[in-house]
């Protein structure tokens, strides 16, 4: 019987398997039990609410720019930990790895464009997100404390970004950071400290290009992704993702 | 609605795989792969054997690299797409598959040195744009062909490098034109030019020849390496009257008045002794001679008789550091010579009256001073006061490291932004960058100009790790310049201006002095010193007659006959045994059938080429000519003698033969020719 | 059993019944395939991209296999210590074989004692025959015998990263 | 859409989101307007546009990345200082002020006190409600208006800072044309419903866009003004 070789059938036998349902606790089938379960039960969905408004869903409610720069964010972290395996933090080696990914490795090149554009098109993403954010009103209660880590994780993209623009340890590189870390030194009192710090001594050097290093791939990171897993979180417990005011809703004087 | 949500979905997948898709096929294209295909095709078409043919062709395509961690961890790809450089059976191959020609260091070491080292680029690329370093930001690209031997100079820092000849030609004209008195350079730091000094202008130049001359000296003489300075004419007055005002150093000045009272002497004897004593050795008049000391064509209209004759008599005397020998002319001699130049080698178009004796003003020749000290003339002419002035040109020491970015092109936006072309201009026409600029034109040759940028890209301060300095000159020879009494004879006659003694010396003479005591027997060399006639008549410079005194000549006969020796060269080739009758006939045999007779003399005929072997015996010692034979190019690689690979027997019959040769016809031997 | 549905079943949204002619499930089910069969392939493609990836395409290090020299450089009855390899070159009447000079118990340099004609390791004191095979001493398995074979040129090439069973003596 | 009879507390308190409360003044109706909305089932509407949205992302930037190479320069030499020396892109609006104010106001200062100003956005007493400008009353805005007027120009202008007090000046006019409701024009109605964050924000905007277009692309050696296409020689 031909049905029988056909994908629907090996499908139907794999997903009714053992192994298969000691993953995945339930199917998708046609009922609003089992697509409830779909994002109960799966751990990477679950931040989502099980309903969503139709309205939301709509491009002109939110642009999707906050999730752009997840994705973005994704393509970063994909793109950013396979070049990892090619990259020393060291001088020279760092300037020579970038030579070595744009000649000898394969799609090392492609890779690296991606992480940059990527990392250009975040901090654009992002900050478009916030503006949107702001004119949309949706920073007003009770979303204010939502808004406060949006702040953060500009600042810490900013920070990634900047901190990743020392890595190929180029001219483009050394100078743009010697050039932003000579405006903290204007700081008060801890400009020279703050930079002493950052940079691990008073030139861009070995010592800078480690710490920008770990900043950039541990420290970081780590921080953005759970400010970030917090801030998606609380769309959900804010009352899901809110959308152009409405008409009338800026001129209500009720609102006082 | 949702339909077209599926569609949508099912569209986005389909570009999403072929986008990404997209990534590692643009990589599996890559250009070399292109080159790789195409070399194996060729290998395997020349291959010399079907298995090796195979072999090749079934090559992988990968990456192919040299990389040397001791030597700045350089990799270089280059073989990536030159892969046919270490093959021989590929020699001809169209580019980029070719086998490298065979140089001291290639094919042999090409894993030591890589290939960037030499020829620039940018090793690490895969790509030919990148790789020739064409591109922006790769600071040194591919070295133009021409400039090549630059990359020699960056190891071999001698003045000649063997195998280099654009490279040593382009270091001694930049010593001849005294690039270091401007500049400071690694390794010159002690330079002092040969120019001469102005102590006596007064008493020795015309004003109206100075100002001729300050306009072009090239002019005046085409030897001259005085360079076109841009001088304004207001400049160039007070230059003459603070030259004209200083006075001369009183030990100079009483030469030559004394010499001025002296009778004049006899122009006619005076040309006969110029001719003996071999002046155009060094010397031109009207077209012959060397160009290595000052043309003398026009000297007359130049110099005042009796500065030239003070100065022939004792020329130390005027400048310490003068290449020019003191002869033992006697009192008359030296006013016939100076009659001889004074008044046949001048302009006779210029009027013979004398000039007026030049009047300085005090306040002109205050402002001479600054233009002497703006143009840096005290640079080569030693002037009194002026010996601590720094080096008014920038420093040379590193110049082949320069980048690009800091190079200023000024006007000359018609070159090709290269370090190459700016050098070459900036050598060229140096005045074409911007107004103002204070060097001087050198109106140098195409090939001159060459050889000078080769010798300027070569002042690398990368260095190279201690196993690739080159071996230095072979340590069983002398290589220090005599000192105590033979050293000051050495420095009456200048024999180092001609001669080379181990690094040191001029190179006018073929005939080095480092092992000269090993080659000639010490008999022959005091007759020559007394009485120096012509070896080789091809050549233009001839050891000048000094007229040397008998005491002298024997010193330094002695001297060079027990300091001058090159231990591996054997003094008798015949282990202190007479030759063999055998021997020197089966010698004489060899000589006919190689035909060496078409370059030497022997007894009455022969070639003019070598040079004559009728008095070999009394010249040269046996154990010479026999090292000679066994390898001729063995000090010289120019020398035109064949390498014929002469066996072990064959060498020391043909040195029986030829060290029979006397020219005292006490030999019976010597008879039979 | 019913939650056990396919998902293409489950991406037949609701509310859009209206689209109710036969032909236009198979539609449907075409569309879910392709758009989730060209994501996973797009996936599994970049999966494999990204372990190419990872996989260098160049080495900064000595390369496990060397050119030992001509044939004739080893006449029968020479033991060839390559020491910057850690290979012995044997060759014997049945031709010639390599092996790895670095002892089995403890990794020391072995050295080849010539008038007793064995291999030993100056650490623990293990003792191996010509064959590698273990003669005494702590060393738990017998040296490694490593593959010999010949390039282009016709020179032997020892691969230090292939080895082969004992005994496979190289004829040439 | 005006309701007397509702007086809508907005609650600050977390637990209680998203609920208001609505106070019912005795004398008025009960019924209270209400918006229901239409949902849907998070899976699939919801995550396959997620899906689709992250394959775009990904087309984009690929595409992006197959046609046009990320920058690489020559190694660094901290002895050679290009010129002119630029921070990224997103520092430039920063390094631009850099170049009209002292360091301290340039490079602490003000960037410290935007992002103060963005987080208080959300906790101001005049942010708590939407209130268009215009609801203050005509006298206020104007006033309002004429001082910061009378201390931002000379301020500026101190510092010959044209690129800040051009855009200040523009978004002062624009509050000046703008009315409030009800009024005929429909853009300067518009413009009168704009509330003062509002204003302050786009102010921003378009300083830092303005300072960040400038210090990317006209400024060439030495900090000087160039025109875009003289940049990469």
């Amino acid at each position: 019987m031909r049905i029988e070789l056909s994908p629907s059938v090996w499908w139907y036998a794999l997903s009714r398997s053992e192994l298969w349902r000691s993953i995945i606790r339930h199917g998708v089938t046609d009922s609003s039990r089992n697509r409830s379960l779909a994002i109960f039960q799966n751990f990477f969905l679950h931040m989502h609410p099980v309903k969503v408004r139709r309205k939301a869903l709509e491009v002109r409610h939110t642009y999707y720019l906050g999730g752009i720069s997840l994705a973005l964010t994704a393509i970063l972290a994909a793109s950013g930990i396979l070049l990892m395996f090619y990259y020393h933090p060291s001088v020279p080696e760092a300037y020579m790895d970038m030579k070595e990914l744009q000649f000898t490795v394969d799609i090392g090149t492609f890779l690296r464009n991606m992480h940059r554009w990527s990392a250009h098109a975040m901090v654009l993403v992002v900050f478009l997100h916030m503006l949107r954010v702001f004119y949309h009103g949706a920073f007003r209660p009770p979303r204010q404390f939502n808004w406060v880590l949006g702040v953060v994780l500009l600042t810490l993209t900013l920070l990634l970004s900047y901190t990743g623009y020392l890595l190929p340890w180029d001219q483009l590189a050394y100078w743009a950071v010697t050039v932003g870390t000579n405006m903290v030194r204007a700081t008060p009192v801890l400009g020279e400290r703050i930079r002493f710090l950052l940079l691990g001594g008073n030139i861009v050097g070995a010592n800078a290009l480690i710490r920008f290093y770990v900043l950039h791939c541990v420290a970081l990171p780590l921080l953005l992704v759970l400010i970030a897993a917090l801030h998606i979180w609380r769309v959900r417990k804010d009352g899901g993702v809110k959308g152009p005011l409405a008409e009338d809703e800026e001129t209500l004087e009720v609102y006082r | 609605m949702t339909n077209r949500l599926r569609v949508v979905f099912a569209t986005s997948s389909v570009v999403f795989l072929v986008v990404l898709a997209a990534a590692p096929l643009k990589n599996a294209l890559r250009e070399y792969h292109g080159y790789q295909r195409e070399y194996r095709r060729l290998a395997a078409e020349r291959a010399p054997s079907a298995r090796l043919a195979r072999a090749v062709a079934s090559r992988p395509d990968r990456i192919e690299q040299i990389w040397n961690p001791g030597f700045g961890n350089r990799v270089d790809r280059c073989v990536t797409c030159h892969q046919g450089v270490s093959e021989p059976t590929l020699a001809g191959a169209p580019a980029p598959f070719g086998f490298h020609s065979e140089t001291a260091h290639t094919p042999v070491d090409l894993d030591q040195f890589g290939c960037v080292f030499c020829h620039g680029g940018q090793g690490l690329a895969t790509t030919a744009a990148e790789a020739h370093g064409l591109t922006r930001h790769w600071p040194t690209p591919l070295l133009p062909s021409v400039y090549l031997e630059a990359s020699c100079g960056r190891c071999h820092r001698g003045a000649q490098a063997s195998e280099a000849p654009r490279l040593s030609k382009g270091r001694q004209l930049m010593e001849r034109y005294a690039c270091y008195s401007c500049h400071l350079a690694r390794g010159y730091e002690a330079y002092t030019a040969e120019a001469p000094s102005l102590s006596a202008t007064p008493l020795k130049l015309r004003a109206s020849w100075v100002r001729a001359w300050l306009k072009d000296p090239k002019a005046l003489n085409a030897n001259a390496r005085m360079p076109r300075f841009r001088i304004e004419p207001g400049e160039t007055d007070a230059l003459i009257n603070y030259l004209f005002s200083r006075p001369p150093a009183v030990e100079l000045a009483s030469r030559i008045e004394a010499a001025a009272t002296e009778p004049p002497g006899d122009a006619a004897k005076g040309e006969v002794l110029f001719r003996e004593s071999r002046c155009i050795s060094c010397h031109t008049v009207e077209g012959k001679g060397n160009d290595s000391a000052p043309e003398l064509s026009l000297v007359g209209s130049k110099a005042s008789r009796a500065w030239l004759l003070a100065f022939v008599r004792d020329p130390s005397a005027f400048n310490p550091r003068t290449p020019m020998p003191a002869f033992d002319f006697t009192p008359e001699e030296a006013r016939d010579i100076a009659a001889y130049l004074s008044e046949e080698l001048r302009d006779f178009s210029e009027p013979a009256q004398q000039e007026s004796p030049f009047q300085p003003n005090q306040r002109l020749a205050e402002e001479g001073r600054k233009v002497f000290l703006k143009y840096g003339c005290f640079g080569c002419h030693p002037m009194e006061g002026m010996s601590g002035q720094e080096k008014i040109g920038p420093e040379l020491s590193a110049l082949a490291d320069k980048k690009v970015s800091s190079l200023d092109f000024g006007r000359r936006s018609d070159l090709p932004k290269t370090l190459a072309a700016w050098v070459g201009a900036k050598v060229t026409e140096p005045s074409s960058f911007a107004p103002g600029l204070k060097m001087p034109t050198f109106s140098l040759q195409t090939e001159e100009v060459t050889s000078v940028v080769t010798a300027l890209l070569s002042l690398s301060g990368e260095g190279v790790p201690d196993e690739y300095q080159p071996i230095s000159a072979s340590p069983n020879r002398v290589t220090a310049v005599p000192a105590g009494d033979v050293g000051r004879l050495f420095d009456r006659y200048r024999c180092l201006s001609c001669h080379i003694v181990g690094a040191s010396g001029g190179d006018i003479s073929t005939a080095p002095l480092t092992f000269e005591g090993s080659k000639v027997t010490r008999d022959w060399l005091e007759s020559y010193l007394l009485t120096p006639y012509t070896i080789r008549g091809i050549l233009p410079e001839r050891m000048p007659f000094f007229r040397m005194n008998a005491g002298d000549a024997k010193r330094i006969a002695d001297y060079i006959a027990d300091v001058f020796l090159d231990d591996s060269i054997p003094s008798d080739a015949f282990g202190g045994r007479p030759p063999a009758q055998e021997e020197v006939a089966a010698g004489e045999r060899t000589y006919t059938r190689l035909g060496c007779n078409s370059c030497h003399i022997l007894g009455q005929a022969g070639g003019y080429y070598g040079p004559p072997l009728s008095d070999a015996g009394d010249r040269l010692k046996s154990g010479w000519i026999a090292y000679w034979l066994e390898n001729p190019q063995r000090w010289r690689e120019d020398v035109r003698c064949p390498n014929y690979g002469l066996s072990r027997e064959q060498i020391v019959e043909l040195t029986a033969f030829v060290s029979t040769r006397h020219k005292i016809a006490a030999d019976p031997a010597a008879g039979s020719q | 059993m019913s939650d056990n549905g396919s998902i293409e079943k489950a991406l037949e949204l609701q509310g859009d019944g209206e689209a109710g002619d036969g032909s236009s499930v198979d539609r449907r089910t075409f569309l879910t395939r392709i758009g989730i069969g060209a994501c996973a392939a797009a996936c599994g493609g970049a999966g494999a991209v990204a372990l190419d990836f990872i996989h260098p395409k160049v080495l900064f290090e000595p390369s496990p296999s060397f050119v030992a020299g001509r044939r004739s450089l080893f006449p029968e009855g020479t033991v060839f210590f390559e020491r910057e390899k850690k290979v012995y070159i044997i060759a014997d009447s049945r031709g010639v074989y390599a092996m790895s000079a670095v002892c089995t118990h403890l990794g020391c340099i072995t050295r080849f004692r010539s008038e007793s004609r064995v291999i030993a390791c100056p650490c623990h004191g293990s003792v191996f025959n010509m064959e590698g095979d273990v003669m005494g001493g702590p060393a738990p398995r017998s040296l490694p015998w490593l593959e010999v074979r010949l390039n282009e040129r016709e020179e032997l090439v020892v691969d230090t990263s292939v080895i082969i069973p004992a005994g496979t003596v190289f004829k040439a | 859409m005006k309701d007397e009879s509702l007086d809508i507390v907005e609650s600050a308190d977390p637990m209680s989101v998203p609920k208001r409360v609505a106070l019912v003044r005795p004398d008025l109706s009960l019924a209270v307007p209400r918006r229901r909305e239409e949902q849907v089932t998070t899976f699939p509407h919801l995550i396959v546009r997620e899906v689709i949205l992250l394959q775009w992302v990904v087309i984009l930037i690929a595409l992006a990345s197959l046609f046009w190479d990320a920058p690489l320069e020559g190694i660094a030499d901290p002895l050679e200082t290009p010129n002119p020396a630029k921070a990224p892109w997103y520092f430039l609006g920063l390094q631009e002020l850099l170049h009209y104010f002292p360091p301290v106001v340039a490079g602490v200062l003000i960037p410290t006190l935007v992002v103060i100003a963005l987080i208080i956005i959300p906790y101001a007493r005049v942010n708590r409600a939407p209130v268009a400008l215009w609801s203050w009353g005509s006298k206020r805005v104007t006033i309002g208006l004429l001082s910061l007027t009378i201390v931002v120009v000379p301020l500026l202008s101190l510092f010959h800072c044209w690129v800040v007090l051009v855009p200040t000046l523009a978004c002062e006019a624009l509050i000046g044309l703008s009315r409030p409701l009800p009024h005929p024009g429909r853009l300067r109605a518009w413009l009168g419903l704009r509330t003062l964050p509002q204003w302050i924000m786009t102010w921003f905007v378009i300083v830092a866009c303005l300072l960040t277009i400038i210090g990317t692309f006209f400024r060439g050696p030495g900090w000087s003004l160039v025109w875009p296409w003289e940049i990469s020689l």
